[in-house]
């Protein structure tokens, strides 16, 4: 099983050279950290920011400049600011490649639900509606089952829809999904040291296991 | 150049009435009206709709109007990080309208821009779709959104001059310019007022025909909810 | 009969203090000129910019900067450019508050055609469709007849209209007239030495009349 | 951080094929892309369909295209001052799709900000109307219009970085933002190329998201169509 740092790990293993990458808040974010240097990628904000440096030291701290999960940021040789209506015209004008977010739910065909628990006061989706609805590839980073071992990964979500038909590939705890345009999970990888059997039982949507699936390497 | 000074917040407020819709700049804490909502503080009024992209925390921002119950409503994309809020939703003291954030920053840039709807694909087959128009373009689903204006608009720069002209810092630009264009009285608060003619007219982010009132704003708290720093 | 510069004169009355004005090519572009010193306001060029100042000396004039009749400009202090579509944004949003255009024919309800002449080359309407559906008030400057001596204000437009209902007010070179409400142009004054009667013989359209008519003064 | 720098126009414009639905910065001669029009004069093409606000004059801009009869559509708001033009159309060579300048504008910066169709009111009433969903909302009548995009935009900015990043100068600026947003593919030429991190982030008109390709242009002639002088 992957522990967080190493599902950020594989995620960046999904990046490409040239890509303009929106990073969700929790695991996505640590995928920055993991992103090949010799690859050339731009980290947008969605509250008006493309390229996202690290975090700055205690001197450089500027409340001023903070990103999409309000912590303070430094910008990278090159970055351009603007305002929430241009930062969700180039996410959904398709401009953003890649989308990297969290969830709690993913159904066979792609649904994703990751923003209300029915019961659970509801923060907002924040910009999730308008990112899942609008990149070209979207990559969830999840728990493949939730706390009390209920399968995640579902033929429908129970929970509240964040958007349709709209997340590719998955990587979770146990193993690296795709999603099957004609529906189901696409078992790519499998998690070093679990089984093919362990991530067909923890997934409750269907899932095509088509020849041998291969352990997942990092490098 | 028409000059749209006036003496300071309490002066730029003065007229906002109960029940009036507000839009308030900022993203979180950051590029917030901090002297205007100092200045509602003072007044006694009631029964305010806010549009904003979040609800500032218990003891900053929108919070502090929370508090002393001035708000009705909220419309925002994101509301977590407030007890206050929470509480008062909870028992019914406050309704809350949850706007995803790009369709949020689009319907106010469409109500400055006098497009009364338009169509977005986020939110579609979520419960945001309920009850709105949904229609095809070239094989994708769309939803049909409508505008949003403001009686007032109230906004946050960093530099500004006498004629309304407005230059943001950082990523505390946000929504600012797009609800300075949406205000039908729009009052921006400025770190720094200088006269008409000395900023660099290639360089402004809001033309001042979109504001009505300005002022040199002071004592910036500027509070950080997210501290985060290198190792 | 008034000239071409005394329309412009009598049009400038018109402008308050304030105010963020188009003004148009031709007759228009001449109200500049008389704007009274003592008010402030504004001229937008709908190609990018707000606050339109005197043509150029030789030594000031600059190719990247022209008005939306393609003539090298100056800008005045607290000037702002942007971009074509801030600046259809800030005209469709209402905030221009005074168009000044030209005309070939109103009609009694307040339509306007003045971008197409059937059989003849067509130019395009520019931003003249966008700034007639948008203005709060809209001042037509005009001749009052055409040159074979057709009247020009009509109970309906002959010619392809550029805007329904949005004509407020029309200074030609016979009189002020206001587009009434309930349709018809009540004639608010008349040029020097020009007659009631002249002004009647020449509209086509249902000229109103509500008590005595004074001469307009230009001051 | 990304490069996007290619040599020159030649290289950037040499995948452009026949029949490309192509945007075109610039209002009159000014920000007209002069050094991409000269290297699309030396390809062997036809057949383009060109959106721009205005065609160029007889021997400038534009105009050269259409002499040379590889323009098939014109997509303008306006397209006086060009008698070649007049010959072509008249003759049935050339096709023109005139758009009110407001709705072009907001039609080229709907279809880079992923907006499928919008409602304004420019054009309901006249012939701009026909064969278009006319609808009220608060009372007043809008036409539904509905993006364009282009395979590729070629824009001209004043300052731009090896990221793509742009600034425009004066009113050069006009549609070349919003078509950069607007195309599958944007060129950018610009007076002078600068590394990345050498232009001040808060000032940059045109974000390098947008823009794909980019190089420093040579030999501006900047020609002017109205030289007017104050007396």
């Amino acid at each position: 099983m992957l522990n967080k740092e190493q599902i950020a790990q594989r995620i960046a293993k999904e990046v490409q050279n040239g890509q303009y990458i929106n990073l969700g808040i929790g695991i996505p974010t640590l995928v920055a950290n993991y992103i090949p240097k010799n690859l050339d990628v731009v980290l947008q904000s969605e509250n008006g920011l493309l390229g996202i440096g690290p975090f700055p030291k205690e001197s450089e701290v500027d409340p001023d400049l903070i990103n999409a999960g309000k912590q303070t940021i430094t910008m990278v040789p090159g970055s351009v600011l603007f305002n929430s209506a241009e930062s969700f015209a180039m996410i959904r004008g398709g401009h953003v490649h890649l989308t990297i977010l969290g969830a709690m739910e993913v159904s066979e065909n792609g649904d994703i639900a990751n923003w209300k628990i029915p019961g659970k006061m509801v923060k907002g989706m924040g910009g999730a509606m308008d990112l899942v609805a609008s990149a070209e590839n979207i990559i969830v980073a999840m728990q493949h089952c939730s706390k009390d071992g209920q399968s995640k990964l579902l033929p429908e979500c129970t929970l509240p829809i964040t958007g349709i038909r709209c997340v590719k590939k998955i990587v979770s705890d146990l193993a690296v999904l795709e999603i099957s345009p004609e529906g189901g999970f696409i078992l790519k990888e499998r998690a070093p040291g679990v089984s093919v059997e362990e991530i067909q039982t923890k997934t409750a949507g269907k899932l095509i296991i088509d020849g041998p699936v291969p352990e997942m390497s990092f490098n | 150049m028409i000059n749209k000074t006036v003496s300071g917040a309490k002066e730029a407020v003065a007229d906002i009435p109960n029940n009036a819709f507000l839009m308030m700049g900022g993203f979180g804490l950051s590029g917030i009206p901090e002297n205007c909502i100092s200045a509602l503080l003072e007044k006694d009024i009631k029964g305010l709709t806010i549009v904003s992209n979040n609800a500032g925390v218990d003891d900053f921002g929108i919070g502090l109007l929370l508090k002393k119950r001035m708000v009705k409503k909220m419309i925002s994309s994101y509301v977590g990080e407030n007890a206050e809020f929470e509480r008062q939703l909870l028992s019914g003291e406050l309704e809350v309208e949850l706007i995803p954030q790009g369709t949020l920053a689009e319907r106010v840039r469409a109500g400055g821009a006098g497009i009364p709807a338009f169509f977005t694909p986020a939110g579609v087959g979520t419960e945001v779709a309920e009850g709105k128009e949904i229609r095809e373009f070239d094989g994708k689903l769309y939803l049909m959104e409508r505008w949003l204006k403001a009686d007032f608009a109230i906004v946050k720069a960093w530099k500004g001059d006498t004629a309304g002209n407005l230059i943001f810092k950082g990523t505390a630009r946000n929504f600012n310019p797009i609800m300075a264009a949406a205000g039908k009285i729009t009052i921006a608060e400025v770190e720094e007022l200088v006269p008409a003619g000395a900023l660099d007219p290639n360089e402004i982010h809001t033309p001042g025909i979109y504001v009505q009132r300005i002022f040199q704003g002071e004592n910036y708290e500027k509070r950080i909810e997210q501290r985060t720093i290198s190792k």
